[in-house]
């Protein structure tokens, strides 16, 4: 996978974060503050305008300019964790040209190190944690017995879908839908939402 | 959803362009979305920076001025701002002497200023940060994110803000803004939701014979859904919950603050109740705020904020403060 | 309808126990309904006394102190005071040199300020009165009752007291008064209704995308019914009925008035298109007030009132002042 | 007709404006402040506590306290206006033990004049004038030719129902309902149908 790759994975998250905006701010007005769809899509729009400005020389490059505009534009909870999740993925991949599934989950594996040491969520937290740590633990069993990327990506997806729909009976004990208490029980986490659409946008890339 | 607004992307800059036009003591920046004191850094003092989600005016913005914060940034809508709207405004206020960051206790904000805290040291600019979290509807604990940070932000932005002003180190700046944090408890409540100009419809949905107790200030449901009452006993419930957590005595600030949309002749009428409790409680409001200061857009509801005064808090207090939201002394 | 009350027979006596606990700068006789200065009259100075229905708050007992208001006469919920309130008030404002009724052109605020001046007249306190009717909305013809006193009533009530805490006789903080008055024009708009604790249910229906052009302050319906639109054209509309009424010119005192249930960040939006529609107009904002401060309970909308400055006028209002609702310079 | 003919009405009023109290206040919503029906109902309880403490001497001491407490208690528009038309009642019709209709509607004739005067609203402006000014009409008429209490404050009832009607189509040019210029057209003015009430119970007492 070349940079021109990742750059797709980009476009196709931009554009089902858009689409899927009003599902994400519901959900987190659900049990947060309304605004998560709002934020992706915003910090996704943004990194569409910086790489409509420059355009990096490698897959790790391009994912640290994604990782510090999330950073920079999105704000709340999920910008310093998603920004700091592709910063730690595009910093892994160093600057080679060409990445292969194997790295590229050794590197989402770090990425989703990064966001546990920021946020301090655990699995079970319901968090997107619930989503990433499923996503890079069936991405990891997929490349270690070398499956393709198409098929590696589906494995993930599933993963982060089936995590995100399993936060649904937790009960929050990190993040805003924390302060809900018993009441946080019965929604799904938002942020868990939003992982499993930016590796379904990756299956989507993956899979042409 | 009905708002006055241009548009729900631009609702925030919008309004700064306003606030610009309003208020000659401040200077805007409104591209870096930071509002500072027209007056700029005076060397020697700490600077205070303050900031976190749009929708809680006067907080932020109007809190800026002699006597209190130096600069403050506000984010999107319920959103804290990013790290370099405070790496601007921490590098723009710093006169030399370090600069106190006064953090609300959310995931968002403390993420945000951490980022911001980390790189303004990396570039010679010494950081202190305070966090609030005064609401005792959140148990501290393991499960939660810990308190939240509501009505006592004011408090600390107007105390810390004071001693700054005298010249104080940091260090001293920094301990009397985590002591007036430790001394402070809140307690909310809502008749209605709110709605963001992004979300363009309720938060939640309330019966007509419904409350929500124990809200924070982002449109949130609260711990417990309630019939509605007397103000009498919904203020009962705020005071009972402050009470247990920091029991009441002595001299008290008190604040009665409004959620936004709720008429300040009905907030007299709950200042009432507070001042009664008080009272039956050997306690005394000494000192008081009442009417919109931390808000939630258009949500109805209260908070009340008590925190337990030393002369020394009171004199802080007292010294002159001159911003849109809070003035007296000059 | 959810309101923080206890009883919608009580709102209005509570409230005022809550004003009285909060700030220890009034003196509140619940009983007759009255809000003094703590301080009591001071001899030689011009007593300034005024009042109205009860739910505009801060005004009238907002601005009872030092440089304002000597006296406030709260009555019902929109219900103009009952003269007995007004005597009360104007003896116990009396410093002997006469009294100021300051009084929104409503009839009924008219009869009853009336009946209470002549009967203090002919108890030998001398009284003067001003009529504020600033309102655009309404024609000052004989088919209508004239024009309403809106946002004006602050400006009046500011300036002319101002100049009574000088030391100025009655005839000249009348005449000033009068003058403020003159210069002074409003309009009015409302997002939504709003509701009275007695009828318990909205004044009036608003589509989702309507509005009501030209409303008073006591939730009536406006002069017309247009769609909703971008706050910038919300503001034109106003702005050009107060344009062709008195044009826009040279330094302005403008506020930008919340109606009560109006997020103070969307009041900020409307005022950079004030702000920007004053210069267009060759005029400009050299004060300002962004807030609520002349309320209608929890209707959703601003009014927008300019008083043409001239530099006497500025200088009364920039005097000190200290009131619940505004303060500055001590 | 003796003091305790105007006591009973004074009840009669009292029960029927707290009956009417909401239909009251939802006229005043339309085109006024929502106020009337709780104005008039606090005045008038206000009287009945009052009556509660000393039993006036003569229908004109009566209807004097009646005015005096109108003015003390109601405020608005109202009570300066109905205050003024009792306070005018009583002093005319003096110290006499005892009142005729043709003395009575003398007397509301001075009062109906000074509500005139202190509004100086006209007949047509579409307020509590359009109910009085026909009801003293009719009232004169009636005790000219004669006519026995319970016709002639039938007449005058019917008179003031009709007013307040006729009421509905005008454009007010007094009180607040000005305000609305052509929006007044179409509802009934909320001081002429309290006027149909207070003569409706003045009929109601006449005819026991
Ligand atoms: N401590 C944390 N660790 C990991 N993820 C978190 C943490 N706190 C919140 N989140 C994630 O962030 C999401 C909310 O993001 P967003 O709504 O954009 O920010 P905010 O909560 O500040 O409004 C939550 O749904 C959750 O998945
Ligand atoms: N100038 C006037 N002359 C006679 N009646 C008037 C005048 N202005 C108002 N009214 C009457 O008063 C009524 C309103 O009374 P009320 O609602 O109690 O007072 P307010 O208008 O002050 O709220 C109107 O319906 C009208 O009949
Ligand atoms: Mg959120
Ligand atoms: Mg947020
Ligand atoms: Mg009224
Ligand atoms: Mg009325």
């Amino acid at each position: 996978m070349d940079t021109s790759f990742f750059l797709a994975w980009v476009d196709e998250i931009t554009r089902v974060v858009a689409a899927e905006r009003d599902r994400l701010t519901e959900l987190d007005a659900a049990i947060g503050d309304a605004d998560h769809g709002a934020n992706l899509d915003r910090g996704f729009t943004a990194v569409r305008a910086a790489l409509a400005e420059t355009t990096p020389a490698s897959p790790g490059a391009l994912l640290v300019l994604v990782g510090g505009t999330l950073i920079r534009k999105v704000g709340g909870a999920s910008g310093p964790l998603y920004g700091t999740a592709f910063r730690q993925l595009g910093k892994t991949l160093g600057d080679a040209g060409e990445v292969s599934p194997a790295e590229f989950a050794a590197a989402l594996e770090a990425a989703v190190d990064a966001v546990r040491r920021l946020g301090s969520a655990a699995e079970g937290d319901k968090t997107m944690v619930d989503a990433l740590a499923p996503a890079v633990r069936a991405l990891g069993a997929a490349a270690a017995e070398g499956a393709k990327a198409a098929e590696a990506f589906d494995a993930a997806a599933r993963a982060a879908e089936e995590g995100a729909a399993a936060t649904v009976p937790l009960q929050a004990r990190k993040g805003r839908a924390s302060y809900l208490g018993p009441r946080s029980v019965g929604h799904e986490d938002p942020g868990a939402a939003s992982t499993a659409l930016i590796l379904g946008a990756l299956r989507t890339v993956g899979a042409r | 959803m009905k708002k006055l607004i241009n548009d729900a992307g631009t609702v925030v800059s919008d309004a700064l362009a306003g606030v610009a036009a309003a208020h000659p003591g401040l200077r805007v920046d409104v591209e870096n979305r930071v509002v500072y004191r027209a007056s700029g850094p005076r060397r020697g003092k700490v600077g205070l920076v303050s900031g976190g989600g749009s929708g809680h005016e006067p907080l932020h913005g109007g809190f800026v001025g002699h006597g209190m914060l130096d600069a403050a940034c506000p984010g999107e809508i319920f959103t804290s701002p990013v790290p370099d709207q405070v790496i601007e405004a921490t590098k723009g206020v710093d006169g030399g002497v370090g600069v106190l960051h006064i953090v609300k206790n959310y995931t968002g904000d403390v993420l945000n200023f951490e980022m911001a805290a980390e790189l303004c040291a990396e570039e010679g600019v010494e950081v202190a940060s305070v966090l609030v979290n005064d609401d005792v509807a959140v148990r501290d604990s393991l499960y939660t994110a810990g308190r939240r940070g509501t009505g006592a932000t004011l408090f600390v932005e107007k105390i810390a803000g004071a001693l700054a002003e005298e010249g104080a180190p940091l260090a001293e700046v920094a301990a009397v803004a985590a002591d007036v944090n430790a001394r402070s408890r809140s307690f909310g409540v809502a008749l209605s939701p709110c709605t963001t100009p992004a979300a363009g419809k309720p938060t939640f949905q309330l019966a007509d014979d419904e409350i929500e107790l124990g809200i924070g200030i982002h449109g949130e449901p609260g711990r417990t859904r309630a019939a509605a009452g007397p103000a009498r006993e919904i203020v009962r419930v705020a005071m009972d919950a402050i009470n247990e957590d920091l029991p009441l005595s002595g001299e008290t600030l008190v604040m009665l603050n409004g959620m936004g949309a709720t008429p300040l002749i009905e907030l007299y009428v709950a200042f009432a109740e507070v001042d009664a409790y008080l009272r039956e409680h050997g306690a005394r409001a000494a000192r008081t705020l009442v009417g919109n200061y931390v808000t939630s857009l258009d949500m109805q509801g209260f908070s009340v904020t008590v925190c337990h005064l030393t002369d020394e808090l009171t004199r802080l207090w007292d010294a002159p403060v001159e911003t849109p939201g809070l003035r007296w002394g000059r």
